[in-house]
């Protein structure tokens, strides 16, 4: 009962701060907003049984992206605070309603083939449940992936590691001053 | 190239000398289309002087005289037949008179030129084409070669009038041209319709030749405008009947006729003093050389099926022009509207279908070309001085001006009739044929005639009224002092020009001759031609 | 006998016409020459010495003689030019001729330092030549051209001063109505040409062939008959168109004395003794009804006159009513002999009444006074100033009474006798026509008795002017010479030597018409007595009235309004026919305005409404229809293009739009 | 019970709420919010379907491999974002068309 109200909890506080998030102006606020989010987030992933995920959430989210959203935000100078806030006076502008309507319009969509598959799940699960290979909440994630990562996504997870890192020198070649050009 | 081919095509050479030689030497323009109207004059007194009166002409190609043959278009069209269309030129006692009287009003036209300033190479090249024209008009005996030298016609003087007009000169250029236009491309429609009903015997092809369309023999069975053996109709009218009016039409608006005259005062109040000359002097006879030649000869029986509503038209024309000209501030407008109802006597004439009638028709249109066109240049001293031409303006003009009144005094005197002078002739023979109608039986009552004559009366009226509002009494003008100054007497030229005009009207009121003797064998064969 | 013997009377009056022409166009060219007076009168002398002698002479009583020149071919008819010589013609070209040259004389001193004098000769030989033609011409076409002419020549003279307003009102007014006569008469032209295919009076008219050309008793012959009367009406001045010849006194006295009271006015009763065999009863007794009017209404007019001119006018229309009777009546001989002795006595009425205004004119000048020169108010006791000017007066005016001695006597007898004894012929009302007569007589004796009477008598109105040293004297001798001569002929004897019996004068016996009624003995003696002795107890009266002042009626008299305003028939033409005919060419020439020229418009209006109207259809369904397939084929594009905007977000949209679409798609499928 | 359906809604709530903010904003900077969030969402299904995945992991391991690669576009995006800013001084996407044929 409990974990259902936690689970609702930070459902509604993901999604509450997400709307808020998007409806913000100030766009340092949103940032926070996102922080909170992210966490909510990590939560809600420690509700699926992934709570290696949710910490993983936190380190790299919170700790990494997040952060260096907010410190490429505050590092971009004074004009484009001002850029910011002078754009979009309009609460809801032409492109917003569209976008809501497209938004509003996925969201529709997917809650109409949740509510299909409430009904009946896709066969796999099904399967699943069936053979009982499903998570348990006493089960050792942590070690189960540390095996997959080794062995059975070993591949992945070295060209991953390998993107990660293009990507990485990549943004700091692009962010580099090119005051000698 | 006979006389009338040069007579007809000289001016154009004139035009193409006007046109070549460069603007600097444009005081030699007005010399040049002088010279080239004087030869034709010339060349019209030739052809006067040599023409056999014995002979008559109207449906005989051997009685005309100075005729010109040449094949101009033979096409071969296959199913329809062949197009025959000849240059077809010839005299006869209708249009001999008309072709002298043409010649006389266009060296008077080009006299009363003589201080045009605008653009004289265009004027004067203008003015050449449209002699061309009327010459061509007045000898075509090939229905195409009328129309088109009817429509070279139109052209010359739409920019004239438009051109060199007065200050509404645009509205009423496109008043005249629409207004003439519409009835010549009604005529085109007749034209055509009558070129498939009738055969060239000799060739057995269809033929615009006027001479064929005269002669009943010449039509194809069951054809449009067949005369015996025809049962067309349009709308329960006999088709030879509607190719009548519509061509009566075409040159009624000419002529003009109540209630078709409406272009007739704008256009000459709005047209150059030439203009006008030539406008009432020569294309008003255009009508009524038309409406002889064309509808009566060739729809004969028609002719003498409508000629009572023809002089009722006619003296329509005559009361109803008479009685506007007597309601006309404007001294242009008021001869204007007497043109109107001069010409109604000329329809009278017509339709009466005498001899007298006719003639008298024949020399009401001479007469009233040169005094007509002797009363416009006399308005077009006035205007010239002071630039006003309404009646109220000036008053005791006599004292100021003796010799223009004196030939303004002549001029109305012989318009309105008065024996000695040509109009009475005509307008007197008119109504002599008119009374006469009754006993031929050709269908026109006398109260007609009695109509008719009434219009005399209402003749002398606004001419005497006129005279006496601007002519006579103490010396009044609105332009005061100035005025004064600016009403100089007539000068050496426009004496020149019109002493020949009144004089003509003088001999010709003495010595009728002149213009019967010509006339009569043509009109007796026209008669003869409308009641076989 | 004379050196005219070897000349044709043809060529002869021919002449006779061609001088004044002459003298006219030589004038004419040379324009204002001081000699011109000199030229129209060696002109008129000239004429006249060959009338007499070489027309006149020889052909007078002798067969008529004609020569023609073909003029022109109309159709199938030739007309004739001619000159016809007859007894009627012969007569009427001396007595113009005899008329005309004292005139000339007498212009020569009354129109004395006018500035247009040399117009005035010009006019004058013109009127002459158109007169002289008028009387001899053989075709009814030529006849009717010197009738206009003379018109003509009368219009200039009446408007001779042309500055002068009424002047210019009064010949435009002569004109306009000869012109309504002379419709009538071209009518009656148009009638006889259409009936019997020529004008030739002597074809027309041949007493000798024994099938007359006219049958005059059908209904055209009737039609004609009154058709050439209104020509004459308006030229001889017959109720109701006498009205221009009042008015027409505006111009020079010793041109109203030639033109509008000796010849001119005359022709009328010429043309109808020329036409005379065309008459039928119907058309006579037409004639005798309006002459009897004229004649009655006239001599009303005169009496209510004051100026001198206008009563004399008046007192012309009224003897002219006489000359209408006497046609009517079927005695044209008696209208002829009527018109001649007429003729001089008239003539010298005016003569008389020229010289008293050109003196009242000199007075007026010299002592600038402003008054009238013609108003008989003015004037009075001249006769001591100017005795010979009365003289003749006197002789005139007894003359146009018709006292016994005076050639009127025997004139103006000769119509009412006739005329009484054509009434008592035909009896019953027809008498009226003679009473009538009669009592126009008394009248007509009355008022000239006036006339005379304020002239000559009674006190000078400007007496202290003359003592104050203004001369006012006799006419001079050439005015005097004319006059004394026209008195001369005022008398019998220049007629016959019978005192008393018309019908004894060379005239009457030359003309004699054979009347179809007896002549009655006892009417040849009471109605002179009658006549006179009416006329006396006329001046009697009149001497009474105006030399003793003992004036009955009053100013206001409408009686004498009605007179003086001549019976307010002026102001009558003016309202109806004037201001009608004014008033119908405005409406006409607003309704040609308006709703003819209107409807031209309308119709260009409309056409260029339609046009209008073609084009918006051309612009926006045609063209509009191809404007669609492009700016289809634009919109479109342009609703493409903004798919490439360059803006990823909306890439992104539309990218995700179709995802949208496509899942949908799905899901409903 | 917190059954799958559940993870699946939130989820569609957080992707559509970052798919509007990647359509509808004006900042390039909460573009790349939104799709964090939307990645966010993404991996939410990942967990919740990878529940059912006991043998593979797959839910998870790629849960991992989304957090890796989206830090690694996070990293890219926002470089590219200075390096717009310093040339168009803007960084309002409506003002960046330069990709406009």
């Amino acid at each position: 009962m409990i974990e259902s109200l936690l689970f609702y909890a930070f459902a509604s506080m993901a999604i509450i701060s997400a709307l808020l998030l998007v409806n913000i102006r100030n766009t340092a606020r949103a940032l926070f907003l996102l922080f909170i989010v992210l966490f909510a987030m990590a939560g809600l992933y420690l509700f699926a049984l992934a709570d290696f995920i949710a910490i993983t959430q936190i380190l790299v989210y919170v700790g990494g992206v997040l952060i260096l959203l907010i410190f490429a935000f505050m590092l971009s100078n004074k004009e484009l605070l001002n850029d910011l806030q002078s754009t979009s006076k309009r609460f809801i502008s032409l492109p917003n309603w569209q976008a809501l309507i497209l938004a509003l319009a996925f969201l529709g969509i997917m809650i109409y083939s949740y509510i299909g598959w409430s009904q009946h799940m896709p066969q796999w699960i099904a399967q699943s449940e069936a053979k009982g290979t499903i998570i348990l909440p006493t089960d050792n994630n942590i070690k189960a992936l540390g095996f997959k990562f080794m062995t059975q996504y070993v591949l992945p997870f070295e060209v991953i590691s390998v993107f990660l890192m293009m990507a990485l020198i990549g943004a700091a070649h692009l962010s580099r001053k090119e005051d000698k050009e | 190239m006979g006389v009338l081919s040069i007579l007809i095509f000289l001016p154009l050479v004139a035009t193409l000398l006007i046109l070549t030689l460069p603007s600097s030497a444009k005081a030699t323009y007005k010399y040049i289309a002088l010279g080239f109207t004087f030869l034709q004059f010339g060349l019209s007194l030739y052809l006067y002087g040599n023409f056999d009166a014995t002979l008559g002409g109207i449906q005989q190609l051997d009685a005309y005289q100075f005729v010109e043959q040449l094949s101009w278009i033979r096409m071969d069209l296959g199913a329809i037949g062949k197009l025959e269309i000849d240059y077809l030129i010839g005299v006869d006692g209708i249009s001999l008179p008309l072709i002298v009287l043409s010649t006389l009003v266009m060296l008077m036209g080009v006299g009363a030129s003589w201080n045009i300033d605008k653009n004289p190479k265009g004027y004067f090249a203008l003015l050449m084409i449209l002699n061309t024209a009327v010459m061509g008009i007045f000898s075509a005996l090939d229905f195409f070669l009328f129309y088109v030298f009817y429509e070279v016609m139109l052209l010359p003087l739409y920019f004239l009038i438009g051109i060199w007009g007065g200050e509404r000169r645009e509205y009423a250029a496109i008043k005249f041209f629409i207004y003439t236009l519409l009835g010549s491309v009604l005529m085109l429609l007749v034209i055509v319709g009558l070129y498939f009903s009738v055969i060239n015997p000799v060739t057995g092809a269809h033929t615009f030749n006027m001479l064929h369309m005269m002669n009943p023999a010449n039509y194809v069975d069951g054809s449009f405008f067949a005369y015996i053996t025809n049962y067309h109709e349009v709308f329960g009218i006999p088709a030879r009947l509607i190719g009548f009016i519509v061509l009566f039409f075409a040159f009624a608006i000419k002529v003009p006729i109540v209630p078709l005259h409406t272009w007739l005062p704008d256009a000459h109040v709005e047209a150059p003093t030439p203009v006008s000359i030539i406008l009432a002097g020569i294309l008003l006879k255009v009508g009524g050389y038309g409406i002889i030649r064309v509808c009566y000869s060739i729809f004969p029986d028609i002719a003498a099926y409508t000629n009572w509503w023809l002089a009722l038209i006619g003296v329509i024309s005559i009361l109803y022009g008479a009685l506007n000209a007597l309601a006309q501030k404007d001294l242009k407008r008021m001869i204007a509207y007497s043109s109107v109802s001069h010409m109604g006597f000329v329809l009278l004439g017509i339709a009466s279908l005498t001899a007298e009638g006719l003639s008298g028709a024949m020399f009401q249109m001479v007469s009233h070309g040169f005094l007509s066109a002797a009363l416009f240049f006399l308005v077009g001293v006035l205007y010239d001085r002071v630039h006003d031409r309404y009646i109220y303006n000036f008053r005791g003009l006599a004292s100021l001006m003796p010799k223009y009144t004196a030939y303004v005094a002549i001029a109305f005197f012989a318009s309105l009739g008065l024996p000695g002078f040509s109009a009475f002739i005509g307008e007197a023979f008119v109504i002599i044929g008119a009374f006469n109608a009754e006993s031929m039986s050709t269908g026109v009552p006398r109260w007609m005639a009695i109509g008719g004559s009434i219009g005399i009366l209402l003749s002398a009226a606004y001419f005497l009224w006129t005279l006496q509002r601007m002519f006579f009494g103490q010396t009044r003008l609105k332009g005061g002092q100035a005025w004064q100054e600016a009403l100089t007497d007539l000068n050496i030229r426009e004496q020149v020009i019109l002493f020949p005009a009144l004089a003509l009207a003088l001999l010709l009121g003495i010595m009728p001759s002149l213009v019967f003797g010509n006339l009569n064998a043509s009109v007796l064969q026209l008669i003869e031609l409308i009641k076989p | 006998m004379n050196t005219f013997l070897h000349i044709s009377p043809i060529t002869a009056s021919i002449l006779v016409m061609l001088f004044p022409l002459l003298a006219f166009i030589i004038q004419a060219v040379l324009g204002k020459k001081s000699i011109s007076g000199n030229i129209a009168l060696i002109g008129i002398i000239a004429s006249a010495v060959i009338s007499l002698f070489g027309v006149f002479l020889p052909g007078w009583n002798s067969t008529s003689v004609l020569q023609k020149w073909e003029w022109f071919t109309i159709g199938e008819h030739t007309l004739y030019v001619g000159i016809l010589v007859n007894n009627l013609t012969a007569l009427m070209q001396l007595v113009v001729c005899i008329i005309a040259l004292p005139v000339h004389i007498y212009s020569r001193a009354y129109m004395k330092g006018d500035s247009g004098i040399h117009r005035y000769w010009m006019y004058l030989s013109l009127f002459c030549f158109a007169m002289l033609g008028l009387t001899v011409s053989l075709n009814l076409l030529q006849l009717y051209i010197f009738w206009e002419l003379v018109g003509f020549a009368s219009y200039l003279l009446i408007g001779f001063w042309f500055t002068k307003e009424t002047a210019v009102q009064a010949n435009k007014k002569a004109f306009l109505i000869n012109r309504i006569g002379d419709i009538g008469f071209l009518i009656g032209i148009a009638l006889v040409y259409a009936h019997c295919g020529t004008l030739d009076l002597s074809t027309l008219f041949d007493q000798t062939s024994s099938t007359p050309l006219i049958d005059k008793n059908t209904p055209w012959a009737t039609f004609a008959g009154l058709a050439f009367f209104l020509g004459a009406m308006a030229k001889s001045a017959q109720f109701p168109l006498h009205v221009w010849l009042p008015d027409a006194m505006e111009g020079p006295t010793s041109v109203s004395s030639l033109i509008h009271a000796a010849t001119m006015v005359a022709a009328g009763v010429f043309l109808l003794c020329t036409v005379f065999p065309l008459f039928n009863e119907t058309v006579l007794l037409v004639i005798v009804l309006i002459g009897t009017l004229t004649a009655l209404s006239a001599a009303l007019f005169a009496l209510g006159q004051y100026d001198i001119k206008k009563i004399l006018a008046f007192s012309t229309i009224s003897q002219l009513g006489f000359m209408m009777v006497g046609v009517g009546i079927g005695a044209w001989d008696a209208a002829m002999f009527h018109l001649t002795t007429h003729a001089f006595f008239k003539c010298l009425l005016f003569l008389c009444a020229g010289a008293v205004i050109h003196e009242m004119a000199h007075l007026k000048a010299k002592a600038q006074l402003e008054f009238d020169p013609q108003d008989l108010r003015h004037i009075g006791g001249l006769r001591r100033f100017m005795p010979k000017t009365f003289g003749c007066m006197v002789i005139a005016s007894l003359s146009l009474a018709g006292f016994p001695f005076t050639s009127g006597y025997l004139s103006k007898d000769s119509i009412v006798i006739t005329a009484y004894e054509w009434a008592s012929h035909l009896g019953g009302v027809y008498v009226l026509i003679p009473v009538l007569l009669i009592i126009v007589s008394i009248l007509t004796a009355f008022y000239i008795g006036r006339l005379i009477f304020k002239v000559f008598f009674g006190s000078f109105k400007y007496r202290s002017y003359i003592k104050t040293g203004m001369t006012f004297h006799e006419a001079p001798n050439a005015m005097l010479i004319p006059m004394l001569f026209l008195a001369a002929g005022s008398l019998f004897p220049l007629f016959g030597l019978s005192l008393t019996n018309y019908h004894h004068t060379w005239i009457m016996q030359a003309l004699d018409v054979d009347t179809v009624y007896p002549t009655l003995t006892q009417a040849h003696l009471f109605i002179p007595a009658l006549l006179t002795g009416g006329a006396i107890l006329g001046w009697l009266l009149g001497w009474n009235w105006y030399v003793k002042n003992k004036y009955p009626l009053s100013e206001n008299n409408s009686f004498v309004h009605f007179a003086n305003k001549q019976g307010y028939l002026n102001e009558f033409n003016d309202r109806i026919f004037v201001k009608g005919s004014i008033k119908l060419s405005r409406i006409l020439y607003a309704f040609d305005r308006h709703v003819v020229d209107g409807l031209t418009n309308l119709f260009s209006w409309f056409v260029r409404q339609l046009s209008v109207v073609v084009y918006w259809f051309d612009k926006h369904v045609i063209d509009g229809l191809v404007n669609l397939f492009a700016h289809a084929t634009y919109y479109i594009g342009h609703l493409v293009r903004h798919v490439q905007n360059g803006q990823l977000q909306a890439y992104l949209g539309f990218a995700l739009t179709i995802v949208v679409l496509g899942i949908l798609y799905l899901i409903i499928k | 019970m917190i059954t799958l359906t559940h993870f699946l809604v939130v989820s569609a709530c957080i992707f559509s709420i970052g798919l509007y903010a990647v359509l509808a904003k004006r900042n390039t900077i909460m573009i790349l919010v939104g799709i964090e969030l939307m990645i966010n969402a993404a991996i939410l299904n990942f967990v919740a379907f990878g529940k059912y995945d006991k043998i593979n992991y797959g839910g998870q391991v790629f849960a991992l491999f989304a957090i890796v690669l989206a830090a690694a576009a996070v990293a890219v995006g926002l470089a590219i974002i200075l390096n717009v800013y310093r040339h168009f001084k803007t960084i309002n996407p409506e003002n960046i068309h330069e990709l406009k044929d």
